[in-house]
């Protein structure tokens, strides 16, 4: 369920101009609408890509929090890398059985 | 009247968000083929497009997730993603609601399509219809397969949805395109992102292009995501197409970009007779 | 394991938000058909309930309407209306997450279902679960059927929904009750509210004693419509579980409360051996 | 399209407790999000149930809406047979085909 509620955020967040606006202006009220673990949620405040990865969210909702957190494609990239070498491999989701990460095939 | 013309594309947002960054010489021949497709579709004279997408959490949820959905709308929206990020610039896409209820309403004889009166296109669509109508001069009709969210859509029944889209383009006056798009092996939006499986990109392809039912049905998740990462569950869209047409395919670019984080497709099938 | 109870009843509001509006002895009547309901059902011991219910624009609407779709979650809750409207107390349900997702990936072989990780129960699943299972002490697995948002889901997949669940229950290690729940003729939140077609009733209900597929499949929408209102269409939920338990039924209760907008129904079905 | 963009205006005051307030504190801005024509926006905003009856919206949003106004059910009732009397037959929606209004059933 809580995967269930991160994930919904990243949804709200990329499709609504107004959930975007109380992103800005009033992050905890709306955090307070999703249920999350404190780990998620402090992984949203901090904009910690690579946590989130790691937390199991699906790259089709994450790659668009990253660009609108202002982050570079290579550095999304980068940011997902460094979060498996900090946190260890994605927990769940359907990327839990994603592998190695020392191929660097999109050249960024 | 028919089924007039049948296509496959990718659809990656990295072919319009990142083409500064490709070689120059791959992207242009690749951009070529498009161009060609789109003059090939635009000869059939369609009335409409439905293009057969591939869900990416644009415009559903896991709070109702449907296996297949079509609009039902006069006007769509896209992108919805930050135009600047995909390079497409935001514009209203006309659509035809009463043609689409018609299409639904035979469609759900045998396929359980939910409708959407609304419907914000992704890059899913947004990218092809830059190549493929760069004009915005043919009405499109959009079709979504779950490829993304467990439980995915099974082939068996991406096929069946390809069948009711060809026994309902039949059935209505108009000339009906079908374009479906999604990567083949690939890893979107990942750290594997630019990853891709050449040999099995060829091999599913190849059955493709023979419309070799059997052969597309046999694959199963885990050995596809293995294989072809999870952005391999989009072949979904590739079956419904060799459902619908029922012909042979001819391959006319095939290419990984590894900076569009796909290997790039551009294939067209001859549409069979109905047996 | 199995299907154990397959049984059907109304759902309308009124049944609790205006059960002070209506005649005493009826009422009570009915309510203790509904009881005796839930007295068999419990006999049955089940794992989980399936409740079918009829679309009301609770949880989904017509940005994407899914013909069928099923809950996957642990947990629920309702009623989404005013609770003083409903005189129903707002709470959390409990549901299975996981079975949810087994019996889902069944039912996708044949029916494509969309499915739901959240849901808020309207009357139509919260006024059964009154009555049917007033301790909340069974696991809930909401079931949605389109009878309101045309284009509607047709009366055959209705059948072959109620068919794709029994397999599903089937297939599965616990025991699975089922109950479909729709008035049958009313023209509910209407100037006609409270009409009943009582002879039109009578065939539906004896077409579904006898389990006659073809009688029930025959009804179109355009005569429903004109016959039985529109409140008619959610005969597809009564349609599904003729379907699922393949046995003859029993009418325990049936008639018209027109304070509750509805002709009453409780009944149950004997689960037949698949074939 | 405009009866879609009123019945979503329904679905989504029914069941978000946010747009109720924002219909309660910033009625006409939250209206503008909804494609509606100017006859659609008064209805609205008068709470005229019998109008927007006769509109075409589906009484399983509309009976909400009533409710959330204060209205008792047989006032309910009676304001759609007003509607009719006053802006004749429903002109859109599943309504369209609905008949006579001689009868009172319900006994409200
Ligand atoms: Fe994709
Ligand atoms: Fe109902």
């Amino acid at each position: 369920m809580s995967l269930y509620g991160l994930q919904k955020f990243l949804y709200e967040l990329n499709r609504d101009a107004r959930v975007q606006e109380r992103y800005r202006d009033d992050r905890a009220a709306l955090l307070t609408q999703y249920p999350l673990t404190d780990e998620e949620r402090a992984a949203i405040e901090a904009g910690d890509i690579g946590l989130i990865y790691v937390l199991g969210a699906n790259g089709q909702l994450l790659m668009h929090f990253a660009a609108y957190l202002g982050m570079p494609w290579a550095d999304y990239i980068k940011a997902m890398r460094d979060g498996i070498v900090t946190h260890g491999p994605v927990r769940a989701g359907v990327y839990t059985m994603t592998t190695g990460m020392d191929e660097k095939v999109a050249g960024v | 009247m028919s089924l007039v013309f049948a296509g496959i594309c990718s659809h990656a947002p990295g072919i319009t968000g990142r083409a500064h960054m490709a070689e120059p010489a791959l992207r242009d021949e690749f951009y070529a083929a498009l161009r060609q497709m789109s003059a090939e579709l635009h000869a059939t004279k369609p009335d409409a497009l439905i293009v057969v997408a591939a869900e990416h959490f644009a415009n559903f949820f896991m709070n109702n997730m449907p296996a297949f959905a079509l609009g039902m709308s006069d006007e769509y929206q896209g992108p919805i993603e930050d135009p600047e990020w995909l390079k497409i610039e935001r514009r209203k896409i006309r659509g035809n609601a009463a043609l689409s209820k018609r299409l639904i309403v035979e469609v759900m004889n045998s396929v359980d399509v939910a409708y959407a009166e609304e419907w914000k296109f992704d890059h899913g669509i947004m990218v092809p219809l830059h190549f493929l109508t760069p004009a915005y001069d043919i009405p499109v009709i959009p079709a979504n397969i779950n490829c993304q969210g467990p439980p995915l859509t099974p082939l068996h029944r991406a096929w069946a949805f390809g069948e009711a889209l060809r026994h309902a383009a039949d059935a209505v006056p108009e000339r009906i395109a079908l374009v479906g798009t999604g990567g083949i092996s690939h890893w979107p939006a990942t750290p594997d992102s630019g990853k891709v499986n050449e040999a099995w990109d060829r091999e599913l392809l190849d059955r493709w292009s023979r419309n070799d039912r059997q052969a597309l049905l046999s694959y199963t998740d885990v050995a596809t995501y293995r294989d072809a990462g999870q952005g391999g569950f989009e072949i979904r869209t590739f079956i419904s197409v060799a459902a619908a047409a029922g012909g042979r395919g001819t391959i006319h670019f095939s290419k990984p970009i590894p900076i569009f984080a796909v290997g790039c497709t551009v294939a067209t099938m001859n549409i069979a007779c109905r047996t």
